[in-house]
């Protein structure tokens, strides 16, 4: 690969300033990434990660400012002139192409071409064959990159920069979307490419990744750059400090016994297909109980997205039962499941938890339109839904303008707070809560734990799916584990550890 | 009698199958084209003033090509570089196109919706004598011309560029994930715009088809609608140009076989709907298969 | 109540970018044509605006488009892209016509009402198939929708030749309807009748509806976000359906309106395209109700100027065409690209 | 000077190849001869406009308005009504009122002839082309009445001379579709027809380009089309309606308007007729000619009705 050029600075920014509108996303940002190193940048949602990594990789534009490659400063004319420079990007967001597949995500724009023009399969296949040997990664190249698991989804863009060359690689959360053991594979990776040469920019809200992999860690908050330190230097507590501020949040759920009685929720031989109609679910067998926190762990797409899909009466299952109070929901719609008492909150924020357009106050009564409260013989009453908006954001601490305002304008967290608040208004008995904290910044995330916690100890029966160990070992009161659409363990609060929850995702038997 | 029907099928079929292979292309990129009717209507005229003037064909069909690319390159861009909504502006193309066709024969040529100049030389049949006397066969493939032969060879050649060259799979990218092409440094756009220009250039060869390759002359009703059932047979295709054309030759093989059998069964009226119920039924088809397949399942 | 229809200056202004452009681009061909482009707009601005008559006759021209941008503007606020009011209104106009002239003896509120709850009930059930196909099937609402108006021109042509045709007609035409099915003029002796009156309400309950009722509360969220909808219990496959069907309802009481109010009977080529320029309008309008009246009025005024311009001036009505196409053109068009390119 | 003119043009505006062009041509030649200031008025929503447009011109001081389209004849009554001083003319029909002139045309007695011309040729084995056999056939542009009138007549006359003629009937269903044109009558011709009759405006001029490449007749219709593909048109169903129009401006420009009346245009007058037949003449035997010439004074004389299919519906040989 590229000898590391002798260079103090591979790539990054020199006063950098990016403004939407009267925000300021990037405030004279000063960056210096030594060739050769881990880098890892940090900072609460919003702090201006993504927009940084963007600018670099020339999908953006600064205001202010330039990027630096090389020591030198430059100007981008766009991504493709970054690649040319050796600079590539796994973005936050899924850059593949569904319908096609995984070899053709992986050549596109870089298509090897033989005679007559036509592109060569045969070498694409074996150039992507050695860069999955280099992952150490088993690779069905001819899977539509829709039909892929998501960590495969995850590698195939980090082999794509690789493919093209690219000697920086800007990773934004690569591993917000992966199983324990596909970060440290993947933790793994980036250390194997960091000894042959190459740069890397890492992007992650989960602090003991970055102490474990970063050579250097800069901190941004609002905005602005507000420490630079290497891992050496600190430790988790400091970052989250200098991360969020001055007020840190106590992160302490109490655990509770396991209630007793008749179960509230409870499927049975349950079984689902996904959108492309493959078997994904079950059958299964799942209890809830009111008063109980059951978390669900499982790698991506082994189940838990039709579980949840499911329970929440948005998919209608394959086969098997669903009850509800006694109340059988099978074959119901999304409002009968609603009216029995079932509240839902959507890992896609922006497309199901929200709707992005419409103000914060139909977002916050959406479903209950037909309420007395918030309409009177089909006609809304506008004063009493932006009075009940008002008050359910009240004791959210929601920063907002006015009701009217569109959801978008709240940050992530806050649009996350604003779903979960509305669900909560609602007084469901049993609430499905799925990635309750993706991407959501350290005391976005206590407060939403507080609130699930809150509602359980109210009484409320809770079904929760998380990538984060972290978070299902914190709130759970007993944790099911998926392998193949099939529960491949169960395990109470106190049973439940890292090393067993993640031995029982991937299929293996418990330790003893 | 049946060769005669068959000849004439492919006839038919032939305007209606350049431009769907077009759409296809276009839609593949992502854009859906209402406009095609006009690129039809632009490159039947030009090829008709350009094959007067010159009395030669190959340059009148080069020039629908260009005027129908031209077209289609104008409508892309409002389309793709200011986000204007694909459907409305197809409609308004062919609308204020249609204006300017007549506005343009007005003012220039002093005439109302036909422009039948002398001396336009018509493309010229290819005959192919050892195939001339063969039973079907020969109705189907001697004496069609050059454009016929061409719509057919764009089948197998559309789906093998698709899925073969470098541009198929930008093309189908960029119409699947527009972010995802921008992001390794294409440009969609781009893409997307050169899509329609090849969508235009075919519809204005359909155009060219129909006026000099059938009648040699221009009147503003030349293109018939056809535009709008290329829309229908690329919808019906969906996105294999096998199934487009398949669905092209319906249609032409029906306006084939109505002008047969009017007064027969039917009332001319109805008759002349029933492609369009043809389309709504196979669509429910297609629909209910996809349920059904959807409902038992895949093995995963 | 005003609050709905109260424009915000930012939307007008974007609204009316579409037509400073088509004006522009028409000015282009009439000057190329040897016209002088500014008194051709002021003999249209006169023709379409100036005095009574003239006004009457810009606000009949407006009657048919006020409904046919509604039907549009109630599907497209759902997310449906329903382009099928054109044939709506062709079996709306045949309905309402052979009621008209079925009935003479009846009393004329009992022959109006049925004409025109026939023609919305025929139009509704047309596009019932569409909507079950989309919400069932998820087949494509723009083709299906699309084939039923060639479906429906082809019915009614049928009809009107055959088995409707009235005797000793030398075209395509239904007798005329019964006086007591005609709707009464507003400002005789001008064309203006009462259905001006009655489209303009319903655009005017629309933007109220869409505004301050649970039904358009639930169909703005389908419309904008359906997976949301559908989480939060709303069904968008019922508010989809019944959407479609209030369309084509709509598309159809617009023909019963054209044929009792206007045409007075049924013919062939009873719209030139009303269907269509609906569509045109309800994207100008962003599907609001004020933009729907504000869009109709204009391209109201723009045929009736069209045609009667031609009295005292040689310019081919096609420009009115030009003039159409290109407002449509840049209809949805975001023109305020063009200057952060150029700046 | 006289008070202008006007000229309403009917649906499918200037350019049909038919009525409407030949309406604008008659406007255009008296406009010049009778020294009179005029506008001809097209329009896309021609139907709904009929009233508003009638009286724009009246009120504009138009001293005549000549309107072609079918549909405006109750608006054209109502607003006559109310304008006497301004003179009227509706075509196709007869309308009241004393500023009110009606002009008929008997278009059938002119296919008739053309329809009896068509199955003699067709028969005629000598005639280059030719199969002997009496089968003709007829492309109408839409399925309408008005188009229904040609087509009748021609079908009586093909009977009148052949009992066991076969005619072929279809419609283009679109008056602008050379290509589809073209394809329909390829189609009669492969079916056996000699002799195609359009009725179709544009779309007909691809029926003559299909006669002219397959080696068989076709006849043209509204003015004289035998020059379009001379030798492959048979002769043309000529209609006068440019000098109608001609006819009833110079009548105004001379202070002899013909209110309240109607003006039949039939072969009598010479409203409609067979073309001189310039480049066929001489490959049709005398003897069919003189047939043909005698079917004419039969008409003329009353001794033939020919079937009106507006005045009397459809015919019991004809659905
Ligand atoms: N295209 C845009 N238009 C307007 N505002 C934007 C845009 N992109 C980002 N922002 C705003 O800029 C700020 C910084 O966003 P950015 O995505 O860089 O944050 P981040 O640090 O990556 O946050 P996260 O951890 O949630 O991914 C945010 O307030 C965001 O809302
Ligand atoms: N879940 C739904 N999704 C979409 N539309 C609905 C839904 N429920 C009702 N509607 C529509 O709302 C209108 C009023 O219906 P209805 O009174 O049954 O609503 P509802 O929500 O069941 O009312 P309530 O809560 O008072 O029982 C009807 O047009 C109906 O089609
Ligand atoms: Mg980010
Ligand atoms: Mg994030």
């Amino acid at each position: 690969m590229t000898p590391a050029p002798a260079v103090a600075v591979r790539i990054g920014a020199r006063a950098l300033t990016r403004r939407y509108g009267a925000l300021v996303a990037n405030d004279a940002i000063d960056l210096s990434v030594a060739p050769g190193t881990i880098h890892s940048i940090v900072g609460g949602n919003g702090a201006g990660k993504s927009t940084l990594m963007r600018i670099l990789q020339g999908v953006d534009f600064p205001d202010a400012g330039t990027v630096v490659l090389n020591d030198e400063p430059v100007r981008l004319s766009g991504p493709a002139d970054a690649f040319a420079r050796g600079v590539g990007m796994v973005h936050q967001e899924f850059m593949l192409a569904p319908p096609l597949s995984l070899l053709e995500n992986l050549i596109l724009a870089r298509e090897p071409v033989g005679a007559a023009g036509l592109i060569d399969w045969r070498k694409a296949e074996e150039e992507a064959g050695n860069l999955a040997a280099l992952a150490g990664a088993a690779i069905d190249w001819r899977l539509k990159a829709a039909d892929a698991p998501i960590h495969v989804r995850q590698i195939l863009e980090i082999l794509r920069l690789l493919y093209r060359g690219a000697d920086v690689l800007i990773l934004d959360e690569p591993t917000a979307v992966l199983a324990p053991a596909q970060i440290v594979e993947l933790l793994k990776l980036m250390g194997k490419l960091r000894d042959e040469g190459r740069t890397i920019l890492f992007i992650s809200h989960k602090l003991d990744e970055v102490m474990k992999c970063s050579d250097a860690i800069t901190v941004m908050r609002a905005g602005r750059v507000v420490a630079r330190t290497t891992a050496s230097d600190t430790n988790v507590d400091a970052l989250a400090r200098a991360m969020v501020g001055d007020h840190a949040p106590a992160l302490l759920i109490e655990s509770r016994e396991r209630p007793s009685g008749t179960p509230l929720f409870s499927a049975r031989a349950l079984a689902a297909r996904d959108p492309l109609g493959f078997e994904r679910l079950g059958p299964v067998d799942l209890d809830i109980r009111a008063g109980e926190i059951v978390g669900v762990a499982a790698v991506g797409g082994n189940g838990q997205d039709e579980l949840v899909a499911c329970a929440a009466g948005i998919l209608a299952p394959a086969a098997g039962s669903i009850r509800l109070g006694g109340e059988d929901l099978a074959g119901a719609s999304t409002a009968r499941f609603r009216a029995a008492g079932v509240g839902y909150v959507s890992a896609d924020r922006a497309h199901e938890g929200l709707c992005l357009t419409a103000s914060l106050a139909d977002n916050f009564i959406a479903g209950r339109e037909r309420d007395t409260a918030f309409s009177r013989l089909g006609f809304l009453r506008p004063a009493n839904i932006r009075a009940a908006a008002a008050r359910g954001l009240a004791g959210l601490s929601v920063r907002y303008g006015s009701v009217d305002d569109p959801a978008s304008s709240l940050s992530g967290g806050n649009q996350q707070r604003l779903a979960i608040a509305r669900e909560l208004s609602r007084a469901p008995r049993l609430l499905v809560v799925s990635q309750p904290t993706r991407g959501v910044d350290i005391a976005g995330t206590a407060f939403i734990h507080n609130l699930i916690a809150d509602f359980r100890d109210r009484g409320g029966a809770v079904l929760l799916v998380s990538e984060s160990l972290d978070e299902l070992l914190a709130l759970s009161d007993r944790i099911l584990c998926l392998f193949n659409g099939r529960i491949s363990g169960e395990l109470s609060r106190s049973e439940a550890g890292v090393e067993t929850v993640g031995r029982l995702m991937l299929g293996r038997r418990a330790a003893a | 009698m049946i060769d005669a029907f068959l000849h004439a099928a492919i006839v038919m079929t032939t305007p209606i199958l350049l431009a769907a292979i077009g759409g296809l292309v276009n839609r593949i990129g992502g854009i859906v084209n209402i406009g095609l009717e006009s690129m039809m209507l632009g490159g039947a005229l030009i090829a008709v003033m350009v094959s007067a003037q010159t009395g030669s064909a190959g340059l009148a069909i080069l020039a629908a090509l260009v005027t129908g690319a031209v077209l289609g390159l104008l409508m892309s861009l409002v389309i793709t570089r200011l986000s204007a909504n694909e459907i409305i502006v197809g409609l308004g193309f062919s609308v204020a196109t249609a204006g300017l066709v007549r506005f343009f024969l007005k003012s220039v040529y002093g005439v109302s919706g036909t422009y039948n100049p002398a001396g336009v030389a018509m493309l010229p049949p290819i005959d192919i004598p050892a195939l001339h006397a063969a039973p079907v066969l020969g109705a189907i493939v001697s004496g069609q011309d050059a454009l016929t032969w061409l719509a057919w060879a764009l089948v197998p050649a559309t789906a093998f560029a698709l899925r073969r060259t470098r541009w198929g799979l930008r093309l189908r990218a960029t119409g699947a994930a527009e972010a995802t092409v921008r992001a390794v440094g294409l440009a969609p756009l781009t893409i997307r715009d050169a899509s329609t220009v090849f969508a235009g250039a075919l519809a204005g060869l359909a155009g060219a088809h129909l006026s000099i390759g059938v009648v040699g002359l221009f009147n503003e009703g030349i293109s018939g609608g056809r535009g709008f059932i290329a829309l229908a047979a690329f919808y019906f295709g969906r996105s294999s140009p096998w199934r487009t054309a398949l669905g092209a030759l319906l249609f032409g093989g029906f306006d084939a076989a109505q002008i047969r059998l009017q007064g027969h069964w039917i009332p001319a009226e109805l008759l002349q709907a029933l492609p369009y119920a043809i389309v709504i039924a196979v669509l429910t088809g297609l629909g209910l298969a996809d349920r059904r397949a959807e409902r038992s399942g895949r093995m995963g | 109540m005003m609050r709905a229809l109260r424009p915000r200056v930012a939307d007008g202004l974007g609204a009316a970018a579409p037509f400073v452009f088509a004006l522009a681009i028409g000015a282009v061909v009439l000057f190329a044509a040897g016209f002088e482009p500014l008194s051709v707009y002021r003999l249209m601005i006169e023709e379409g605006f100036g005095g009574e008559r003239r006004i009457a006759a810009t606000l009949t021209a407006s009657t048919p488009l006020l409904l046919t941008g509604l039907a549009a503007a109630i599907a497209f606020r759902s997310g449906v892209f329903n382009v099928g009011a054109e044939g709506c209104f062709y079996l709306g106009g045949l309905t309402a016509a052979v009621i008209g002239f079925s009935a003479p003896s009846w009393p004329s509120a009992l022959v109006l009402g049925a004409g025109l709850g026939a023609a919305a009930l025929i139009g509704g059930l047309w596009l019932l198939g569409p909507g079950l196909l989309r919400a069932r099937l998820g087949v494509d609402e723009v083709v299906t929708t699309l084939m039923l108006n060639f479906i429906a021109v082809g019915i009614t042509s049928w009809l009107v030749n055959g088995p409707l045709l009235a005797r000793g007609s030398a075209n395509s035409a239904t007798p005329a309807i019964a006086l007591n099915a005609t709707l009464p003029r507003l400002l005789p002796p001008t064309t203006l009748h009462l259905g001006f009156a009655i489209s303009l309400a319903l655009v005017i309950a629309y933007g109220v509806w869409g505004r301050f009722t649970v039904g358009g509360f639930r169909s703005r969220l389908v419309g904008t976000n359906p997976r949301f909808a559908r989480a939060v219990g709303i069904e968008p496959e019922r508010v989809l359906v019944a959407t479609m069907v209030v369309s084509g309802a709509v598309g159809g009481l617009a023909g019963a309106i054209h044929a009792l109010g206007l045409v007075h009977r049924f013919v062939g080529g009873f719209s030139p395209g009303y269907g269509f320029t609906g569509i045109a309008i309800a994207l100008l309008a962003r599907n609001s109700a004020l933009g729907v009246i504000v869009a109709s009025i204009l391209f109201g005024a723009l045929s009736s100027a069209g045609a009667s311009i031609q009295l005292f001036s040689n310019v081919p009505i096609e420009i009115v065409q030009i003039l159409q196409g290109a407002v449509m053109v840049f209809a949805t068009a975001k023109l305020g690209r063009l200057w952060r390119r150029a700046g | 000077a006289e008070k202008p003119v006007a000229l309403i043009i009917a649906q499918g505006g200037l350019g049909d190849q038919s009525y409407n062009d030949l309406a604008y041509s008659g406007f255009k030649k008296a406009l010049a001869q009778d020294k009179l200031e005029g506008k001809a008025v097209e329009s896309k929503d021609v139907v709904a406009q009929a009233a508003d447009i009638l009286r724009r011109a009246s009120d504009a001081g138009f001293g005549l308005v000549v309107d072609l389209e079918y549909s405006h004849g109750d608006p054209l009554a109502a607003v006559a009504k109310d304008y006497p001083d301004t003179d009227y003319v509706i075509l196709n029909q007869v309308k009241p009122g004393a500023n009110v002139a009606s002009i008929l045309f008997q278009e059938q007695e002119g296919s008739y002839l053309a329809g009896a011309l068509a199955t003699l040729v067709a028969k005629d084995a000598s005639i280059k082309g030719m199969s002997g056999k009496p089968v003709i056939g007829v492309i109408g542009g839409t399925k309408s009445v008005g188009i229904d009138k040609f087509i009748v007549g021609y079908i009586e006359g093909a009977r009148a001379v052949d009992p066991n003629v076969e005619v072929k009937v279809a419609y283009s269903n679109n008056f602008g579709d050379p290509a589809l044109g073209l394809q329909m009558a390829k189609a009669m011709f492969d079916g056996g027809a000699n002799v195609v009759y359009q009725v179709a405006g544009g779309t007909g001029l691809g029926v003559i380009q299909a006669a002219k490449d397959a080696g068989k007749f076709a006849i043209g219709v509204d003015t004289d089309q035998d020059g379009v593909a001379p030798g492959a048109v048979l002769t043309s169903m000529i209609k006068r309606t440019d000098v109608a129009v001609e006819t009833v401006m110079k009548d105004y420009a001379g202070h002899a308007f013909p209110g309240g009346k109607t003006v039949t245009l039939g072969l009598a007058q010479n409203g409609v007729g067979l073309s001189p037949m310039s480049h066929t003449k001489d490959k049709i035997p005398a003897a069919t000619l003189a047939k043909v010439d005698d079917l004419k004074t039969k008409i003329l004389s009353g001794e033939i009705k020919v079937w009106n299919a507006v005045d009397q519906g459809y015919p019991p040989f004809f659905k």
